[in-house]
């Protein structure tokens, strides 16, 4: 008697292990099959902003608005946000003007860079100078072309 | 232009190989992976308790098998012969000529299957069961040396390896790179249909406690293919010529580009397949009672929609050869399209098959769709070439033949400018615009002419090539601009010649 | 054990794994807090009978699975899907987006089979009476979620936005308007104006995506909970059977296994058709541009299409009242053939439907090839 | 666009036929060992093919005159049926391979022509192939209808052979080829207009009578070897009166083919070469396997059965021979087996034979095991 009940369990046990070894391999299969809804949901690789010419066009600022030493404001490119101010010395510059610290975007107030979010400051060459900002904001060239700004990238010789 | 070609309407030639090939592989390989089951089958009602029981249902099993493996799988493949024959006789006559004898032993490989399944079935109730296990054993051995033979001639077709038409180096062909990794995939694939097609059989048991344990063995066929698949689909994959995986790869990757790749999309069938098969044969373990004949055949069918998928990515992988690097879809050998003379000769005038008499521009169009382009393509049925061709001008036409085989799935095309213009004309009649050959050509040399000044004026005064509205004069700019590497300010340049 | 916890009932003791393995453990645990084995008990008691049309019992599921196909790649769809730039957002979807175009044709494909299934179900019931009293209520709604598909697949047919979807959409919705005294009325709610414009993708986009669904998982539940509670209609002559002879498979665990690797099954069906007929995207939508040569409306919308076509000009209203009175005729089915086994009136019932099926088949595959 | 003059000499070079270049890849062996390889296994597919197409045509003839007395008969024709077919399609391939490698660009260029028909041979194939089997396996349940299920196997079959019969008759005719593909380019074309064609088909045929009618003898020798001598005289008798009738048939079509023949080609037949030596053996061993089975018929053991059908086969090896050289001889001016070049393989033969020899070898041995077993059953079935 014990013996057709020790098999059963037996067999039972292998069976188990046979299901183990089945469901697992078919949720393998399935992780395969299911690759292409995962490529379908994770993101899709954002178009570089400079584009092919290396330079992009910055919306919402003319030539005009930092004409004057001092003068400057905030524009974007794609849906980068940047500043763009002439120094007090007459030299045009450009940063993003996304905070380091937690992402909103700075204001140029004429001899400093400020972030209304937490109070975080920087100086004119885009370093943090108090509050939390932990680093300085990038740099980006800027020109004027036939009546247009341009930024593009900085590469490393140009720094401020 | 050596063999005629068979102008099939709506289907073509290409398609009716796909057909009886892809319905020739579900047998087949049901037939191979059945014999193997039956074999195994034979051992294990050997050793159990009510092996009587187990045996009365093999003879079912076993009968069901002959009549569906004979009638069937044999004709088919027979079909296959017969269909690549008219779809591409200049392939066929190359690998008959050379595999003549695998083929020959490939042919007493199936009589030996057919004899020992006969004397195995019609013996059933005679012989004695050790002899039964051997007919059996052996059935399986001998259907598994035909896959071996004909998978050599199969695989050679995708990936020729050192083999070319000077060496003729047979061993260096049968046993080329794909040789390997397609046999041992097949045979995983055959032990799976195997048992799916004995679950088949086994849902009609009556008897609930038989069932279960018949069903059961059933399944456990299934779990060397889920396993051992993937690495060999991964090995196959290192194998394929760069072209073809090319083709797979520039479905994903690529995808970001333009849409999905059709190899991807059949590629992705055989895995979601691969998949459900899996999971069904867990729900049918979990509870084998519950397995109805319907249920079984919706598993043996989920296994066919994998197979198609994956011959499919196998034979668009081959895109645009038959033979791959050696002889094109359209019977063109690689060797004469390199050289580009010979392309260029009016196609009617050196192709053995033509009009008899002197065909219109129309006609000749018709004719170099024929003897060129129906080994694959239709007008208006399967890769129909009047969907393809809708958005078409004169002009595109002319220019598309020259560049067509640099995307790497078309063959080059081959005749004399008149002959693109004249298969321009034709393609265009399809859709009922009249444009004659003579004036498409006006066209296109016009055009030509046209880029071919613009390229001289270029050329002596240097013009920018869009003239810009005004030149912007702002010296920061010019500052940036490198000076040219002959020590020439460029932008200086201009300035001179435009004052 | 204190009053605050239910005891676990007896016939549940010995149901359950032993109180040793975990899932034993965690199973009293549950039950002492949720005192659901009644439930459970009772949807246990379902049991379908096995006959030789006991096949047809899958197609209800097979249905439903593709139902939860289209919830699941409209959900992904949704994600890139934009109704204020549809065609644009369908183009790149199919164009860019990684297998965008392997999961739009999953969601056209699994339409179409959806609702051929449903047709397929429908008449299968029909012609096995299952829908005699009791069953009346579960006929009922089994119409409505028919309805409701329909409706999904004349909405989402146009969200693509392109040529075809356009057309077709504006035949569908003129024949609506036809319809006497409330046709304008409708036709105009549903098209936001006068013509089918970015306006219509406005109101049939939320159609589409919230309030048809909804509707349908809340009728869908109804009719489930109906047939659990009355247990799976029995044909006549299974009915016949001596009591011994009559076998039954218990729903949850036996039908329902059998039913899932026919649902797998099916999904490979999906993909394989995805691959071989991926949907195509024509050019946008212009109302000024021709209709593309030879367009017509999906093959599930050829019937009325085709009835129209027979009854030109004055006799078109002739054309209407048959298409109205057919629904309704469908309606009335449960309430005149009612007794069992099957007497006149029912065979009446189902030779009217043999007619119907033919006349339905017919107009589809004229339609299809004229 | 292209000048005339350039296109009108084309068609004059390419007055003769359409012939497609040599393969590159040749002969793996002298072509004679081919020509060889495809009587043998020829001359076998024939005898199958006879033996089932004649026991469909004597099983319906014995079916529609009702009479009971026949029906060991019938069962044993209907019997072998499927299994006939089995051999007929695997017997078929060698030679329909050697054909193909020997004589390949006549054989595509003209398979192609017709390739509709040529396609339409698998699904008749399985149509025969599924009816014979259908017929087998519903004999006993279900009486009526039989008739009909053998009647649409034979006509498949018939069917199938009349398309062979066309696409070996064009491939010998070049000439007719680029007039053919100019006007019928769908594949749908067929040989009708070839004056040897229903007579060449016919005498395909006819042998079948006569070839199934021998192998009732030699079942009716069994049958009286296991002790079942009434069946086996009855088998006998009936065997005894078809063979007569079946080589009176095949004579005559034999007489209608050499008749029909172009002047050219009857005139290499009969014109004391090899293929009159052949021609006449042919003829000598049918006589003699004739004699021997009618005298088998009376006598008792199987030996003399055995040695008819063997002689029947020698004739149908001199027959496929001599058929051979005739298309050798309608190829004249186009093409003849020096052409191809010979790029030897004969490490590739080698294994093919030693395949061959330990295939056949093998199933001779599992044939011995499995066959006393079998015949004790029949023994015991009085």
């Amino acid at each position: 008697m014990d013996n057709s009940a020790s098999n059963d369990k037996i067999k039972d046990k292998g069976r188990r292990r046979f299901l183990a070894l089945s469901g697992g391999l078919g949720l393998l299969w399935l992780g395969a099959a299911a690759y292409p809804v995962y490529k379908f949901i994770s993101p899709q690789p954002v178009p570089d902003p400079f584009g092919e010419e290396g330079r992009a066009v910055v919306k919402k600022l003319t030539p005009a608005d930092c004409v004057r030493p001092g003068s400057g404001g905030n524009g974007s490119i794609g849906n980068i946000g940047v500043i763009v101010f002439r120094t007090p010395e007459g030299e045009l510059r450009a940063f993003t003007s996304k905070c380091t610290h937690a992402g909103c975007n700075v204001n140029f107030t004429g001899e400093k860079i400020v972030c209304h979010c937490h109070g975080g400051q920087y100086d004119l060459t885009g370093k943090n100078i108090s509050g939390p900002p932990p680093k300085p904001l990038t740099q980006l060239k800027v020109f004027e072309e036939n009546g247009v700004l341009y930024v593009a990238p900085l590469d490393k010789t140009e720094k401020a | 232009m050596n063999y005629p070609v068979w102008d099939l309407a709506f289907l073509g030639s290409g398609l009716v190989v796909a057909i009886i090939a892809t319905i020739h592989i579900f047998i087949s390989h049901f037939a191979i992976g059945g014999g193997i089951f039956l074999w195994v089958a034979e051992w294990w009602s050997g050793r159990e308790p009510d092996g009587a029981k187990i045996r009365e249902w093999l003879h079912k099993y076993a009968t069901f098998f002959l009549i569906y493996t004979t009638v069937f799988g044999a004709m088919t493949g027979v079909g296959i012969w017969f269909a690549i024959q008219l779809a591409s006789a200049e392939g066929t006559s190359l690998l008959i000529h050379q595999f003549v004898f695998v083929w020959a032993s490939e042919w007493v490989l199936f009589l030996g299957e057919l004899t020992v399944l006969y004397l195995y079935y019609y013996g059933w109730k005679t012989n004695s069961p050790r002899l039964q296990l051997w007919l059996a054993g052996l059935y399986a051995l001998i259907s598994w040396g035909s896959l071996f033979a004909i998978n050599g001639i199969l695989t050679f077709m995708l990936t020729p390896g050192d083999w070319n038409t000077q060496n003729l180096d047979i061993a260096a062909g049968f046993f080329n790179p794909g040789f390997w990794p397609s046999l041992f995939i097949r045979t995983l694939v055959m032990i799976l249909l195997g048992g799916l097609g004995g679950m088949v059989i086994a849902s009609r048991i009556e008897n609930e406690e038989l069932k279960e344990k018949t069903i059961r063995f059933c399944v456990k066929f299934v779990i060397p293919a889920a396993i051992l698949t993937p690495f060999f689909a991964v090995w196959y994959w290192t194998v394929l010529p760069a072209s073809a995986s090319k083709l797979i790869e520039g479905g994903v990757v690529g995808v970001g580009g333009g849409r999905m790749e059709a190899i991807t999309a059949y590629f992705l069938t055989a895995v979601v397949a691969g998949a459900m098969i899996v999971l069904a044969s867990t729900v049918v373990y979990l509870k084998p009672k519950a397995l109805t004949m319907m249920t079984a055949i919706a598993i043996f069918l989920i296994g066919m929609t994998g197979i198609t998928g994956a011959e499919f990515v196998r034979e668009m992988a081959r895109k645009p050869f038959v033979i791959h690097g050696v002889l094109y879809s359209n019977s063109l050998w690689k060797n004469k399209a390199a050289d580009p003379d010979y392309l260029a000769q009016p196609y009617l005038e050196k192709a053995k098959w033509h009009p008899s008499e002197m065909p219109s521009s129309l006609e000749r169009g018709e004719w170099l769709f024929r003897l060129q382009c129906i080994s694959c393509h239709t007008r208006d049925g399967y890769r129909a070439m009047k969907k393809r061709t809708a958005s078409w001008s004169g002009n595109f036409g002319v220019k598309w033949f020259e560049r067509m085989h640099e995307q790497g799935v078309m063959p080059p095309f081959e005749g004399s400018l008149e002959d693109r213009a004249a298969l321009t004309e034709y393609l265009l009649s399809l859709h009922g615009k009249k444009e004659n050959a003579a004036d498409i050509l006006k066209a296109v040399e016009a055009e030509l002419n046209a880029e071919k000044t613009k390229m001289i004026l270029q050329e002596a005064g240097r013009v920018p090539d869009a003239i810009p509205p005004e030149i912007p004069d702002n010296p920061e700019a010019v500052k940036d601009v490198p000076a040219d590497e002959n020590g020439m300010d460029v932008q200086k340049d201009n300035k001179e010649v435009l004052q | 054990m204190d009053d605050r916890f239910v005891p676990v009932p007896k016939e549940a003791e010995d149901r359950l794994p032993p109180e040793s393995s975990a899932s034993g453990k965690l199973l009293r645990y549950l039950l002492r807090r949720l005192p659901v084995w009644p439930l459970i008990a009772f949807f246990a008691k379902k049991k379908v009978p096995q006959h030789k049309h006991s096949a047809w019992y899958t197609l209800g599921g097979i249905a439903m699975f593709f139902f939860m196909v289209q919830v699941i790649t409209g959900v992904l769809l949704m994600i890139y899907y934009n109704p204020g730039s549809p065609w644009q957002s369908v183009q790149r979807i199919v164009m860019e987006i990684p297998f965008g175009g392997l999961i739009r044709s999953i969601h056209h494909w699994s339409a179409n089979l959806m609702i051929l299934t449903l047709c397929l179900h429908m008449f299968s019931t029909f012609f096995m009476k299952a829908y005699r009293p009791p069953r009346e209520i579960t006929w009922l709604t089994g119409l409505a979620l028919f309805g409701i598909t329909l409706t999904l697949g004349f909405s989402g047919y146009l969200l693509p936005w392109d040529d075809l979807s356009f057309f077709a959409t504006r035949i569908g919705i003129s024949e609506m308007d036809k319809i006497p005294i409330i046709g304008p009325w409708m036709g105009g709610i549903l098209r936001g104006g006068p013509d089918v414009t970015v306006e219509t993708i406005g109101r049939f986009y939320p159609l589409h995506v919230v309030v048809l669904p909804l509707a349908l998982i809340g009728i869908l539940g109804l009719h489930l909970l109906l047939i659990q509670v009355q247990g799976v209609s029995e044909p006549d002559s299974f009915r016949a059977l001596p009591e011994e002879k009559k076998k039954y498979h218990k729903f949850f665990s036996e039908f329902l296994f059998a039913e899932i690797p026919i649902w797998l099954f099916m999904m490979g069906i999906l993909v394989l058709l995805s691959a071989m007929f991926p949907r195509g995207l024509m050019p946008e939508a212009d109302p000024g541009s021709a209709a593309p040569e030879g367009i017509k409306p999906e093959w599930y919308f050829m019937v009325p299409f085709q009835m129209l076509k027979i009854f030109p000009g004055a006799l078109e209203f002739v054309g209407m009242v048959i298409m109205g009175l057919l629904p309704l005729a469908f309606v009335a089915v449960p309430f005149i053939d009612r007794n069992v086994p099957e007497d006149a009136r029912g065979r009446l019932v189902a030779r009217a439907g043999i007619a119907v099926v033919l006349v339905a088949v017919a107009f589809t595959i004229w339609g299809w090839l004229s | 666009m292209i000048n005339a003059s350039l296109f009108a000499n084309l068609l004059t070079v390419a007055a003769g036929a359409p012939i497609p270049n040599t393969d590159p890849l040749g002969y793996g062996i002298p072509p004679l060992i081919f020509q060889l390889l495809s009587y043998l296994t020829f001359s076998m597919h024939l005898m199958a093919m006879n033996f089932t197409v004649g026991g469909a045509i004597l099983f319906l003839w014995l079916h529609f005159r009702k009479n009971d007395a026949s029906l060991p008969i019938r069962r044993y024709l209907g019997g072998g049926l499927p299994l006939g077919m089995s051999y007929v399609v695997t017997l078929g391939i060698p030679p329909l391979l050697f054909v193909q490698v020997l004589y390949g660009q006549m054989f595509y260029s003209s398979s192609i022509l017709i390739a509709a028909h040529w396609i339409l041979i698998i699904p008749l194939l399985i149509t025969a192939y599924g009816h014979f089997y259908l017929h087998k396996l519903t004999r006993d349940k279900r009486k009526k209808r039989q008739g009909a299920i053998v009647l649409i196997g034979l006509i498949a079959m018939l069917l199938i052979g009349f398309f062979y019969s066309n696409n070996i008759t064009l491939s010998q005719t070049p000439e007719k080829w680029l007039s053919m593909y100019a006007s019928k380019p769908h594949g749908m074309a067929l040989n009708l207009s070839e004056p040897t064609l229903f007579p060449r088909f016919l005498l395909f045929i006819t042998p079948a009578i006569a070839v199934s009618g021998l192998g009732i003898i030699l079942a009716g020798a069994f049958l009286t070897r296991w002790g079942r001598e009434v069946e086996g005289a009855a088998f006998k008798a009936f065997g005894k009166s078809v063979v007569p009738l079946g080589l009176l048939l095949q004579a005559l079509c034999a007489l209608w083919v050499v008749a029909v023949l172009p002047e050219r080609i009857s005139a290499y037949v009969l014109s004391g070469n090899t293929a009159t030596l052949l021609l006449v053996a042919g003829v000598v061993l049918v006589a003699l396997a004739m004699i021997l089975a009618l005298v088998a018929a009376k006598s008792k053991g199987i030996l003399l059965p055995m040695l008819s059908s063997v002689l029947a086969y020698a004739a149908i090896f001199c027959h496929a021979a001599m058929r051979d050289m005739v298309r050798l001889q309608y190829l004249v001016p186009h093409f003849d087996l020096s052409q191809v070049p010979l790029k030897a393989q004969w490490g590739m033969f080698g294994i093919f034979v030693v395949t061959l020899v330990a295939g056949l070898a093998l199933l001779i041995v599992l044939m011995l095991k499995v066959f006393p077993g079998m015949a004790a059953a029949a023994a015991a079935k009085k």
